[in-house]
């Protein structure tokens, strides 16, 4: 049963390689590609479903490479599960995107002829994935870690002939793999502490075949509580440095806003919406094996998701091209996933299961909401900046008109990020408040002071998301286009809006149906939060949802009626069409537009000290100015501040090194004798 | 038997000397690689077929280990020299950094050297014997200085003149080392120099004698081996010689000097001086993994770069093996594994270095788009030196690092961390940059025969990383056994 | 069942009355300057006079400018069945409809920054980025009042929460600091002074006024009823938090609506005594606001 | 008998002063192939009891290929090219010699304080092979010239050699085959590579020979 979960990987392989085979045949490869990735991955998707509806934990292993304490170990699990669900969903949606996308512009063979390739990345990183939440063996699970982050990687230089796209590579790679290099350490550090660091059994390689491999997660789970106690802080702090630079906790994003806009936009649909959450899968699955946490990990958690959250939303806000915006977006909804997994933590460690359940069914739930609203908004933005010519909001405007449906989807998924009821962005975020709100009335003041920064977090990062998603839908979509290529824009053809109506559909279902989703991840909330009766404690949460969605139904159905109503008034009477009221200006332009720097100004002009927003262009001045020109652009200031600076200097102090190979042999020879000298005078004497 | 395995290429290199036509000289190197490998392939099947000649001659777990890895290599690579000798065997070439003019080595003398490497090289794995094995590397320097000079102009020449003043002085190092461990054997004790001797009779050394010999014959053999601060010949040499030979260099030459490394130091350890050897060795390996990554960040030439890389993987092997436990196995499957992808990277840089002309990362862009093969290659052979799954070296690394955590000191584990991500930062920068962007050299065409030694090796790379064979990991394990605790 | 018959019967009230408050506003303002002012229901009449008229659309727009107005009256219209008067919860309260009492002003907003944005003006879009600016800022002040209200209360239901002891109870400061926070917001977002002015005329300096200048006969009188009903809405809640309790559904209605009265009195006064912010300073104020609420949930979380 | 040793020996010591001291290359040659000779004898003087052909053939060989073919050789490289001095020296002529002396107290001290390796060995036998492979590694150092390089590698060798010839008794076959094979490398491959040099830069200043580097340019 369990070995027929590697079913749908082994064929997303398989589709992958046959579009790498039949690449010189560019509609053969890419048909059989997109066509494998979809039915794979629905594959997957309904196996999922079952298995998960079938409940129950399985696991797997044979020995393999028993000498780098490795073995074959998969598992199932309500976590594996629940992780699977949106990676094989949004896999299939972005292939079905991808299909129109790629498809688009083949027009030239040399093109078309790379899509081959394109495409088995595609499937590796959706098996990698896959392979990811299923792996139950450290060496398993970073083999397929690492091949997630290359096959993601050559995906972001898809289009490498482009510096910019380069330059992302380099620092996605750099970055991912300095978090690989803790994630080693972190698990090495378990193996340690699980196998008691027997030095005569790892020696002899094949220590305790009975019991498992040494890297085994199964070693490190029954370790949990005696064994890993003493290492257990540096382990939590490791897997969060780690596995928090794949999920771009602050400030380790730097690599999302460079990646996500360079890739094409199925792909930073499927990293931004399911790949960056393996992270997170990863802290989970390492909770698991370090017993009752302690009070600072969840403390940390939230001081985390709050600083990312807040930062996150912040530079989003001062972005304009689209899809940086939506990638630093990312990096707050990540905020809000750890600040609910805080909260749980929180509660568990201070025992106050109500809090721990709804923090942890809030931060999970969230996980699934983000994927879809996160996966939609990147589909729409991709439509839009083909459609547009560009990925500059203040380029676009109007698109709405010319390109109805897809405009349709980006607004749900606006409102959704933004945590408008009655979307699944709300209630996730009703039940970390709740859980919030919960930790408040408990008698213990340190949850109650993290639980109020959560709060306020969460107030903050809402209303400042909605200011910056009706940024985003409001230029882009709305007013009067501001280019020609924006005017004669059109829909991108029924595959690159199918997907991304589904989504929609998708955000508006899981609002509408709360109740039944915290229902459903009930017995996941359970195992993490290691409460049985988790349900019993959601249950009021499950009731307000049920009001929320009569409330939702109700706004729509007022929503209607008000309409009807006025239809009706209006009946009979004088309706007619005029300009925009223009003040009584002679001449207004589409360029007169508020753009979405000057919409944001007010916000990221309070916030400048964080951002530095780099200003270039001369102002008008005389009484008949000359032509000015201004621009702003807001890059990272952790990467420009903080690792930029870090990274020459090491470098420049490596590089000093360069002396040594000066060229004369004559030292050459002076180096061997003092090695020997040096070795002499300190091993002898 | 094992004296075949020695002779064969000895005499063959004799003949290729004389023989005149290039085709069955040709014909003849590929053969001998060919027959040398069966051979050692039998020997891996049946070592009890191969008895040994003397207490002087035998083959036991170590030298198996690293004569298959030899063998191997040169298998590979004698591909790729007939592909190099065809694209070379030109008279008068003009220098593609310079633009004067220079001749080749004369193939017949280019072969037979190849050849003697060969023998020499076998001789270094199966001897048993300290003044035997002293011998046999200094054979291995005196048959590669011709290698390393095949292109006859002045900056192969002062490679060569550098890495024989060099290497000479560290084997003049090895010679007087191997004299004192000679002075180390009590008088009238056991009137030889084999390993089983000393190691038998090793409680009755004299120790001091014994620490001295050993700290020569480590900054001796070292000096061979590329450890920092002796690595200065290693990257001149690397990036002057023909790819072919810059690759047995470093797949192979260095391997003989890390055997001579562990032999010796299981005399050490067998008189319990384990933890005074493992000590010394593990300075090397960090010093030369700092010094490597130093001179990769922002390194101009690629040839260069990979010799550096040398220098870190030796780095590597010596922190494995001064790490002990089970960083000694994982030093030597690391060995494995670095034969086999650096030997197919130097292998794709020849290939590289033949279309674009120039050694310098500046000048090659695209790579991709103008030798497609060679790029995914070279590509998947970056991330392979640079310890990515699922290829070998992500193994071994992992093994080490297991090592280090296993060991408890925390300076180690950072170190060595942070000295890999300082390399893999430097290699990612110009693999980005060679390969992607878009190509200026037009598409041109590969050679199948460049690309066949590559292609193998890596794949077996790659599968050593899939699933380590069971008789390879029962190998390696007896060879530890060797190495001693 | 008599609960849900009171709360429908309350909710009836609000929506009749809603118009009434900005009336008395108006009234006291004119007092205050020494006029007779418009009539006590004019609201009523432009209400009346809105509904009657025909509309006139720009071109640039889409059907979201037409959504808007009536999803957001729609969206006013449900959070005020959140709302309770005493004794009787709302109709739809629950635990935790707090959070969706603002989601739902929330939803009202998003709506109309879009509209306005949909008209491509380029003064719409200056309301809209305000709107934006200073609802990003209402949004915490108002939650972490609620926050330490609930912590109080040990509840997370508006019912229980408005239903508290209210000023007399044991926790004067923090319930007074709460108030003072949530009527700061109640200013804000209700476009008062001194951080907006209703009756301005320049649509440089409007904030609210300008987002609707497109906005006209029915769609407009959505707006205008909308407003209403957010105001009243809001000073509810107001009221809610300062008024003491009696059991007695009746007599907490009439209270409460004596507060309602009470609070159109006092923004009388403020609009009439207090200048109008500079358009700089009013995050302060805002931030002031959340300062207090923060100090207020800092209170009564010290047990 | 070990009159002769101890005088041999002295004049050992002497020839690395030489060596050391002289600035032209002609001498350095003669000194280092006086030194070769010296080599050759030693065995002889040192050991009756072991076999005596096997003594003539090593010191046949080692006299004719360190004494004769290796100076011979390196006479021609420097009649090829006209330079019959080292030009300027890393390390000036005086101050190599007042080093050689401090390296010669060096090589005194330590050499008499190790544990003697073998009992018939002479006491003078491992300072004077000390001071002569230091001198050796030292005028490597030093000097620029690749011919006095050379020389200065073989005059290592005949230290190490001279430290062999104490354990001579117990690893007579490890001590002959390493000199000897070291003394065919240092005369072959060094020799021909010499060759090379000359042809392509008619000269031998090795600092030519420094354009292979990574320091920037």
């Amino acid at each position: 049963m369990i070995l027929l979960s590697l079913v749908p990987p082994a064929l997303l392989l398989l589709a992958g390689l046959g579009a790498f085979m039949s690449a010189g045949r560019p509609r053969l490869s890419h048909a059989l590609g997109a066509a494998g990735a979809t039915g794979a991955s629905l594959l997957g998707f309904s196996a999922t479903v079952v298995q998960l509806a079938h409940g129950g934990a399985e696991a797997f292993s044979v020995p393999w490479n028993t000498s780098i304490g490795a073995s074959f170990s998969i598992g199932f699990d309500a976590l594996s599960g629940f992780f699977l669900l949106p990676i094989y969903g949004l896999s299939a949606v972005c292939a079905i995107y991808g299909f129109g996308y790629l498809g688009g512009h083949n027009a030239d063979p040399a093109e078309s002829r790379r899509h081959g390739p394109s495409w088995f990345f595609f499937c590796a990183l959706a098996a990698s994935m896959v392979l990811v939440v299923l792996a139950r063996n450290a060496v398993l699970f970073l083999a397929a870690w690492e091949i997630m982050s290359f096959s993601s990687w050559v995906l972001v230089t898809h289009e490498h002939e482009k510096e910019e796209a380069r330059q992302a590579g380099i620092t996605y790679l750099v970055a991912t793999q300095i978090g690989t290099a803790f994630l080693l350490v972190m698990f090495l550090v378990l193996g340690a502490a699980g196998s008691g660091a027997a030095p005569a059994a790892t020696l002899a390689g094949t220590a305790g075949a009975s019991e498992g491999a040494v890297l085994d997660f199964s070693r490190f789970a029954s370790a949990a509580g005696t064994a890993m106690v003493p290492v257990s802080g540096a382990v939590f702090l490791l897997s969060l440095v780690g596995f928090g630079t794949k999920a771009g906790i602050v400030p380790l994003h730097v690599w999302l806003p460079e990646a996500h806009p360079a890739a094409p936009s199925h792909v930073s649909a499927l990293m931004s919406g399911v790949m960056i959450k393996t992270g997170i899968y990863g802290i989970l699955r390492v909770l698991t094996f370090l017993g009752a946490p302690q009070a600072w990990w969840g403390w940390t958690l939230v001081a985390a998701g709050a600083v990312s959250g807040i930062v996150g939303v912040l530079f989003a806000l001062a972005q304009h091209d689209i899809k940086r915006l939506l990638a630093y977006h990312s990096v707050e909804n990540i905020g809000i996933i750890l600040m609910g997994l805080g909260i749980g933590l929180l509660g568990m460690s201070y025992n106050a299961p109500a809090v721990a359940a709804l923090g942890f069914a809030g931060g999970l739930l969230h996980v699934l909401n983000h994927a879809m609203f996160k996966g939609l908004l990147f589909l729409g933005a991709g439509s839009a900046a083909r459609a547009g010519g560009t990925r500059d909001m203040d380029r676009l405007g109007g698109l709405l008109r010319v390109m109805p449906l897809t405009g349709i989807g980006f607004l749900v998924g606006a409102a959704a990020i933004s945590g408008l009821p009655t979307l699944n962005g709300f209630v996730s975020e009703l039940l970390i408040f709740l859980g919030a709100f919960r930790g408040l009335s408990l008698s213990e003041v340190p949850l109650a002071v993290a639980a109020a920064a959560a709060i306020g977090a969460l107030a903050l990062i809402s209303g400042l998301a909605a200011a910056c998603f009706t940024k985003a839908f409001g230029i882009s979509f709305l007013g009067e286009p501001r280019t020609t290529q924006a005017r004669e824009a059109r829909e991108q053809g029924p595959f690159l809006v199918i997907p991304i109506l589904l989504l929609a559909a998708g955000c508006a279902l899981i609002g509408f149906l709360g109740p039944y989703a915290v229902s459903a991840i009930s017995p996941l909330v359970a195992q993490m939060a290691g409460i049985p009766a988790a349900a019993d404690f959601l249950a009021p949460a499950r009731e307000g949802l049920r009001s929320v969605a009569v409330a939702g139904a109700a706004v729509a159905a007022l929503t209607g009626a008000l309409t009807l109503l006025r239809v009706l008034l209006q009946r009979g009477r004088p309706v007619s069409k005029a300009g925009t009221w223009d003040c009584g200006y002679v001449k207004p332009d589409a360029r007169m537009q508020y753009t979405s720097s000057s919409f944001a100004q007010p916000l990221t002009g309070m916030f400048g000290w964080l951002l530095r927003t780099v200003r270039t262009g001369k102002s008008v001045d005389g009484l008949f100015p000359a032509e000015a020109r201004f621009e702003s652009e807001t890059p990272d200031v952790f990467s420009r501040r903080l690792f930029r600076p870090v990274f020459r200097g090491a470098g420049a102090v490596l590089s000093r090194l360069a002396w040594l190979q000066h060229g004369r042999l004559q030292l050459y020879v002076l180096y061997l004798a003092a090695a020997l000298l040096v070795l002499l005078v300190w091993r002898l004497a | 038997m094992i004296l075949t395995l020695i002779l064969l290429p000895a005499c063959a290199a004799f003949a290729a000397w004389l023989i005149r036509s290039n085709t069955i000289r040709r014909g003849l190197l590929l053969s001998v690689s060919v027959i040398h490998a069966a051979l050692v392939t039998w020997l891996w099947v049946d070592p009890s077929r191969f008895p040994p000649i003397s207490a002087w001659l035998a083959v036991d777990a170590l030298g198996q280990v690293f004569l298959g890895i030899t063998s191997l290599l040169f298998l590979a690579v004698s591909f790729s020299a007939v592909s190099f000798l065809r694209r070379e065997s030109g008279t008068t070439r003009s220098d593609p950094e310079e633009g004067f003019l220079f001749d080749n080595t004369p193939e017949a003398l280019f072969s037979a050297c190849l050849l003697g490497f060969l023998s020499t090289m076998t001789l270094v794995t199966t001897s048993q014997h300290f003044g035997l094995l002293w011998v046999a590397i200094e054979g291995t320097t005196l048959v590669s200085a011709p290698l390393i000079h095949y292109h006859r102009h002045h900056r192969s020449l002062e490679a060569t003149w550098k890495y024989l003043l060099v290497c000479s002085v560290g084997i003049a190092f090895a010679l007087l080392g191997t004299y004192f461990l000679a002075a180390a054997v009590p008088a009238g004790g056991i009137n030889s120099m084999t390993l089983r001797g000393l190691v038998e009779n090793a409680s009755r050394l004299d120790t001091r004698w014994l620490k001295a010999g050993f700290l020569l014959l480590l900054v001796g053999y070292g000096t061979k081996m590329g450890l920092a601060p002796m690595h200065t010949w290693l990257p001149d040499a690397h990036s002057e010689a023909p790819s072919v030979v810059s690759a047995l260099l470093s797949g192979a030459l260095l391997n003989c000097a890390f055997l001579a490394i562990l032999r010796i130091f299981s005399v050490a350890s067998a008189a319990g001086l384990a933890h005074f050897g493992r000590e010394t060795i593990l300075v090397f390996g960090l010093v030369s993994m700092g010094v490597a990554a130093g001179l990769i960040i922002g390194q101009p030439d690629y040839k260069r770069m990979l010799a550096y890389s040398s220098v870190e993987h030796m780095g590597i092997l010596a922190v494995g093996i001064g790490l002990g436990g089970l960083g000694d196995w994982a030093a030597l499957f690391h060995a494995v594994n670095h034969s086999l992808i650096k030997a197919s990277l130097f292998l794709l840089a020849g290939n590289i270095l033949s279309v674009y002309g120039s050694k310098k990362i500046s000048d090659v862009r695209g790579a991709l788009r103008s030798v497609p093969v060679t790029a995914v290659l070279w590509v998947a052979g970056f991330f392979a030196i640079m310890g990515a799954p699922p290829f070998g070296a992500f193994s071994s690394e992992l093994s080490i690092l297991r090592a280090a955590v296993e060991s408890g000191s925390w300076i180690m584990v950072v170190v060595f961390s942070l000295l890999l991500a300082a390399v893999f930062a430097g290699m990612v920068s110009v693999l980005v940059r060679t390969a992607q962007g878009a190509g200026e050299v037009r598409k041109t065409k590969e050679p199948t025969l460049s690309l066949v030694a590559p292609l193998s090796l890596l794949a077996l790379s790659l599968i050593l990383g899939i699933f380590i064979p069971g008789f390879l990991d029962r190998a390696l394990w007896r060879a530890v056994m060797l190495i001693g605790a | 069942m008599n609960q849900v018959l009171v709360s429908a019967l309350q909710l009836g009230i609000s929506l009749f009355l809603a118009p009434l408050v900005p009336g008395v506003i108006n009234r006291v303002k004119a007092i205050m300057a020494g006029r007779r002012g418009q009539p006590l229901f004019q609201a009523y009449f432009d209400l009346a006079k809105l509904f009657s008229k025909g509309s006139v659309y720009s071109r640039t727009t889409t059907w979201v400018f037409r959504l808007g107005p009536s999803l957001g009256c729609a969206a006013a219209l449900t959070a005020l069945a959140l709302l309770p008067w005493g004794a009787a919860g709302g109709l739809l309260s629950f635990e935790g409809d707090l959070i969706l009492f603002a989601g739902l002003f929330g939803l009202m907003r998003f709506l109309t920054i879009l509209a306005a944005l949909d008209t491509g003006s380029a003064f719409e879009g200056m309301g809209a980025s305000r709107e934006a600016w200073f609802s990003a800022l209402a949004e915490p002040a108002l939650l972490l009042g609620l926050a330490s209200l609930a912590c109080t209360a040990q509840s997370l239901s508006l019912a229980q929460i408005l239903s508290g002891p209210g000023i007399g109870g044991g926790r004067g400061a923090a319930v007074l600091l709460a108030a003072g926070a949530v009527f700061i917001v109640f200013l804000s977002e209700n476009a008062r002074i001194p951080v907006d002015d209703p009756n301005t005329h320049l649509e440089l300096t409007m904030i609210h006024e300008v987002m609707v200048l497109d906005h006209s006969g029915v769609d407009f009188g959505y707006i205008q009823y909308g407003s209403f009903l957010k105001l009243w809405a809001l000073g509810g809640l107001l009221v809610g938090i300062l008024r003491p309790k009696t059991g007695l559904w009746a007599a907490d209605l009439a209270a409460g609506l004596g507060g309602m009265l009470c609070v159109g009195i006092a923004t009388g006064l403020v609009e009439s005594l207090i200048a109008r912010l500079r358009l700089a300073r009013v995050p302060q104020l805002l931030v002031a606001a959340v300062a207090m609420s923060a100090l207020a949930l800092a209170l009564s979380l010290v047990r | 008998m070990t009159m002769w040793v101890e005088g041999f020996l002295v004049i050992l010591i002497l020839t690395n002063l030489w060596l050391l001291g002289s600035s032209r290359l002609l001498s350095c040659i003669a000194a280092v192939s006086v030194q070769g000779v010296l080599l050759g004898i030693l065995p002889l003087v040192i050991r009756i009891d072991a076999p005596l052909g096997r003594l003539l053939l090593q010191a046949g060989v080692s006299l004719a290929l360190k004494g004769i073919i290796f100076p011979l050789l390196m006479l021609r490289a420097v009649r090829s090219v006209d330079a019959r001095r080292e030009m300027e020296p890393l390390v000036g002529y005086s101050t190599s010699l007042l080093i050689g002396v401090l390296l010669l107290a060096v090589s005194l001290y330590t050499g008499l304080r190790l544990p003697a390796p073998a009992e018939a060995a002479p006491r003078l036998l491992v300072p004077a092979a000390l001071f002569t492979a230091l001198t050796g590694l030292f005028v490597i150092v030093g000097r620029r010239s690749a011919i006095v390089q050379a020389m200065a590698y073989l005059a290592m060798e005949n230290g190490i050699a001279a430290f062999g010839m104490a354990l001579a008794e117990q690893e007579p076959l490890l001590v002959e085959m390493g000199t000897l094979l070291d003394a065919f490398v240092a005369v072959f491959v060094m020799g021909i590579t010499i060759f090379h040099i000359n042809r392509e830069f008619d000269h031998i200043d090795s600092r030519k020979l420094s354009s292979l580097k990574d320091t920037p340019q």
